[in-house]
């Protein structure tokens, strides 16, 4: 019952970030959105991992946070770069 | 028992932390405003969901993981929250101001 | 949310965005195989796919442009050829043995048959690792030079510079808004990644893990120091050609373990006559190849990512 | 105790030598010294095992000592002899002429590159050939499809990129179906060993999930091979490559993918379900015809010599298509025949090309205006090259074009008798085209002259040159080999 609760509760909550991260309106939005999505799914494999008794996908939520952090900061590092040449920066 | 009542509670806690701030990454107005509502439940609400699955588990090498789970998580989120943020502002994006605001009502 | 993504991806036209989209559509296909209690398949689409590759296309995408062109001809034809595909794996699906019936003939062939005798003939936990490593360890190394090759596709199409000509130069250029918190954190993270890996890397035998995903979180780590500290420094960290030589390295000692089992009287690859009882040998060559695995994969990931950036970097 | 070992070393000897040779990177040199000395072996290692095969039959070999459906099998028979006789052979006459040529059309930091990509693709194309597992072979088909591309990307021409990516999508795809194919028949039986499938597929005759995976593997296939309307990424490719890649992947690459239709026709579904229940044949003649005629006339048109050879590639694989669809011993016989032949004359052909290229650079027709009197040897090559393509007697082209009429008159099908010889015709006019402007247009008053080509390019270019009319004057060899394995394949199945 716990279990069924917080996990349609992170669906859900994945859920509003993925309409954030599809609808934009910004390059940060999105980057934004997609931090959401990612820590929420760090969360929900944890609490997947450690309801269904197998605590080896601990280690892979650890993993995902990892991924996550590398993911936004890459994506920020990149824009900056392109911004220098042109100004993309609307959109 | 008491401590699967409280181990719930903090799971509540969590999902309601969490859900407002998805509702707020959805629904307000700009970007800075969306980060403000993202970025601090969300510490929260990781923090509500890790300890609960703690209380869960006992004290076992998984708790230990998933305490490094829950360090990860605070030391990265805020940070990559601070990077997107004063990348955003370098950028040139405007925060939306009060009057800009008043404007639209 | 897999297809909307999906969808969403194919109509987006500002590439950052399709990125962003990728990144989230591999972690929703990562938490099928959570559901499907694939760890391991998780593991790798987490770092593959929303991981590296994410990195990848975004370094391939500072040196090309942001915006997709607009197509040159009709989309009907690769539209009818995708439905028609789609139809035919429906329409033969639909007999296929029903999923999670234990009758299966994937679940009374082959697949029992590990599961029945590895516990005896390799005696780790980790089924997927003795069937990766040591069964089937052959087509794990046809996937190790796979990527090895994709690096030498790589080398051959970009090369990577050694150095900047010029590095004074650029200096106040490159670093023109640098991220003190960020890396701070970096220098807080990254042993922590190291450790992480190599966990990953030695409990690849009890726990989901191994050579490919320990490789990856090795890469990871060095490539969270490229970002937040620049290119310079990171090849003065790890010169190109080490990382070359190393590549090459870990094929070598898979390769390399081959051939040692052959010298010994076994056939190729078999673990059995590197020590005196044959569990120890599997536990030995798995470790081994394992080892070369995950050098291999890192440092190929790296080298990949150098060149990719240094081609980046280039003043246009 | 090496010659039980001879299966593995036989791949794993060139995939060992590739990240050796680009540890090498400094001394170009010595990688293209290793890379030919590593071919060699390999034509020694397929030639054991053909004396192997020929005497004691099928060789198994489990990878890992785990026993066939559970562990990694390489298995060799007469028909993948065959093919690894003539991929390794070619290998090893390309590699060690290539110095020259690369050295000019590469620079010089990319050379041990291209060394190790060859090695790669070689050793993808032989484990191709030689495997018997069915995930194997794809896990192979990517080494030498990645490799493939990075070779073809590496020609002097930017358009070569475009080619390759063009390449890359197509094979992807292609790879793609064949990985689907190969996932459902697992689903389906439960292992991925070939002979374990066929033993085991036998049983699900009529499955809608079979059919499903055949048609995957026939398309996927079929993109890997060219087959006609999936070719277009093929001209391109060989077009705009490195002669010397051209040489190799023309006179390999498609002919180890028409093995793998075969082998899947045959050993792993069954003559039976492909051509009784599936009736593959009526996919294959039409195709077939289509391309030969069709390609043909297209390749009429080319100016750019390499286009028009790789046109005229698409033309040669519909060949050995309708040999296949022709489903009897004969045909298959002649398929298989073209296969080694074709290999033989496309390897001639586009080695004397590059000879070409190293002195003229872009071997157009206009450009070759005249030559022969300046490069004597190569054009002969050339023409010696052509003759075999055109199938003229005598030569290893007349032979498999033979046996595919005698085939198509087994069957009393003469309108594809007509084909074969009408597609000879154009043949004879596409070569014609070249020879005229070589030998009869005296050279522009504007060219520089030209020398001949170095020694060793000219060397290795005869020697597949004599090897067309060696195997056309005594083909004993190559035709029991190949009618061998064509009865083994058809077993007891009659259409």
């Amino acid at each position: 019952m716990v279990l069924a609760i917080t996990i349609g509760a992170l669906l859900a909550i994945m859920l509003l970030a993925l309409a954030r991260a599809l609808a934009g309106p910004k390059v940060y939005d999105r980057i934004l959105a997609m931090n959401m999505f990612g820590t929420k799914t760090v969360l929900l494999i944890a609490v997947y991992g450690i309801f269904t008794d197998s605590p080896s996908l601990v280690d892979l939520s650890i993993f995902y946070a990892l991924i996550n952090f590398i993911g936004v900061i890459a994506v920020l590092k990149f824009i900056e770069r392109v911004e220098e040449y042109d100004e993309v920066v609307e959109r | 028992m008491i401590v699967d009542i409280i181990s719930t509670a903090l799971f509540m806690i969590g999902c309601l932390l969490g859900l407002t701030g998805a509702w707020g990454l959805l629904s307000f107005p700009d970007f800075y405003t969306r980060v403000h509502a993202a970025s601090i439940t969300d510490t929260l609400c990781a923090a509500c969901f890790v300890s609960g699955l703690m209380l869960q588990t006992g004290w076992s090498l998984v708790t230990v993981k998933l305490l490094m789970v829950l360090l990860l998580l605070w030391l990265t989120s805020p940070a990559s929250s601070h990077a997107l943020v004063r990348a955003a502002h370098h950028a040139g994006l405007r925060a939306m101001t009060w009057s800009f605001l008043g404007d639209r009502s | 949310m897999l297809c909307m993504t999906a969808l969403v991806v194919v109509y987006v036209r500002h590439l950052f965005s399709v990125v962003m989209l990728f990144g989230i559509y591999s972690l929703l296909s990562a938490l099928i195989f959570v559901v499907l209690d694939a760890a391991d398949v998780a593991f790798t689409e987490a770092a593959v796919g929303a991981g590296v590759s994410t990195v990848f296309m975004l370094a391939t995408l500072v040196s090309t442009g942001r915006q997709e062109k607009a197509p040159a001809h009709s989309p009907l034809l690769p539209l009818a050829v995708v439905t028609v595909t789609g139809a035919a794996l429906i329409w033969g699906t639909l007999d296929m043995p029903h999923f999670g019936d234990p009758g299966n003939p994937v679940h009374v062939h082959v697949a029992d048959r590990y599961i029945q005798e590895s516990p005896d003939e390799i005696g780790i936990p980790n089924m997927v690792t003795s069937v990766l490593a040591s069964y089937r360890g052959y087509d794990t190394m046809g996937e190790v030079i796979v990527i090895f090759t994709a690096l030498v596709g790589v080398l051959s199409l970009l090369g990577v510079r050694e150095r900047r000509e010029n590095p004074v130069h650029r200096t106040g250029e490159r670093h023109s808004r640098p991220y003190p918190v960020l890396q701070v954190m970096a220098l807080l993270l990254i042993p922590f990644i190291l450790v992480f890996a190599l966990y990953v890397q030695f409990h690849g035998d009890f726990g989901p893990g191994g050579g490919f995903q320990a490789g990856v979180i090795f890469a990871a780590a060095i490539i969270l120091y490229t970002l937040t500290f620049g290119l310079d420094d990171a090849t003065a960290l790890l010169p190109v050609k080490l990382i070359c030589m190393l590549a090459a390295a870990g094929v070598l000692l898979y390769g390399g373990t081959g051939v040692v089992s052959m010298l010994l009287g076994g056939n190729y690859l078999d673990y059995d006559v590197l020590a005196h009882d044959p569990v120890h040998g599997q536990h030995y060559g798995i470790l081994v190849i394992e080892l070369g695995v995950g050098i291999t994969v890192s440092t190929v990931m790296i080298a990949i990512f150098l060149a990719l950036v240094s081609r980046a970097e280039r003043p246009r | 105790m090496t010659i039980g070992h001879l299966p593995a070393l036989q791949v794993v000897i060139p995939l060992l030598a590739a990240p050796v040779c680009f540890l090498l990177g400094r001394w170009p040199r010595l990688a293209w010294l290793l890379a030919s000395a590593v071919a060699w072996t390999t034509l020694v290692i397929a030639i054991g095992l053909w004396l192997q095969v020929r005497e004691g039959g099928t060789i198994s070999y489990a990878f890992g000592g785990w026993a066939p459906p559970w562990g990694i099998e390489y298995a060799v028979d007469r028909l993948n002899v065959l093919v690894l006789l003539i991929v390794s052979g070619i290998a090893a006459v390309i590699f060690s002429g290539s110095w020259e040529s690369v050295r000019q059309e590469i620079p010089e930091s990319r050379q041990a590159l291209l060394f190790t990509n060859l090695l790669l693709c070689l050793a993808g194309l032989l484990g191709i050939t030689i495997t018997g597992d069915a995930f194997n072979l794809f896990v192979l088909l990517e080494i030498s499809s990645l490799s493939t591309y990075a070779l073809i990307s590496l020609g002097r021409d930017r358009r070569a990129l475009t080619a390759s990516f063009q390449y890359l999508i197509m094979g992807t795809i292609g790879a793609t179906f064949i990985l689907i194919g190969v996932g459902i028949l697992y689903m389906l039986t439960g292992t991925l060993n070939m002979a374990d499938l066929a033993h085991r597929l036998g049983g699900l005759q009529g499955s809608r999930a079979m059919h499903t995976a055949y048609g995957f593997l026939v398309i996927g296939i079929g993109l890997k091979l060219a087959m006609f309307p999936l070719h277009l990424w093929l001209p391109n490719a060989y077009a705009y490559a490195p002669s010397v890649v051209s040489a190799f992947i023309a006179a390999t690459a498609t002919k180890v993918a028409v093995y793998v239709m075969v082998r899947y026709l045959y050993t792993v579904f069954g003559p039976e379900f492909a051509f009784s229940a599936m009736y593959v044949q009526w996919l294959f003649i039409p195709v077939g015809i289509i391309a030969v005629l069709f390609t043909s006339i297209v390749a009429l048109f080319q100016h750019d010599i390499k286009r028009m050879l790789a046109y005229s590639s698409v033309a040669q694989i519909g060949y050995m298509l309708v040999g296949i669809g022709l489903v009897n011993v004969t045909g298959l016989t002649g398929a298989l025949l073209h296969v080694f032949n074709h290999a033989l004359m496309k390897g001639a052909l586009f080695l004397a090309l590059a000879a070409i290229c190293f002195r003229i650079g872009n071997p157009r027709i206009e450009n070759i205006r005249g030559i022969a009197r300046q490069m004597p040897w190569t054009m002969a090559a050339f023409v010696g090259g052509g003759l075999s393509l055109i199938g003229v007697p005598l030569t290893a082209g007349f032979i498999s074009k033979w046996y595919l009429i005698l085939a198509a008159v087994e069957r009393g099908w003469w309108p594809v008798v007509a084909v074969v010889v009408i597609a000879s015709l154009i043949a004879v006019i596409y070569v014609w085209r070249v020879v005229e402007a070589a030998y009869l247009h005296p050279r522009p008053e504007d060219a520089e002259t030209v020398a001949e080509a170095p020694p060793a390019l000219l060397a290795v270019t005869w020697a597949l040159v004599l090897a067309n009319v060696w195997f056309g004057v005594n083909p004993g060899l190559v035709t029991s080999l190949a009618s061998g394995a064509a009865e083994a394949l058809f077993g007891g199945y009659l259409p």
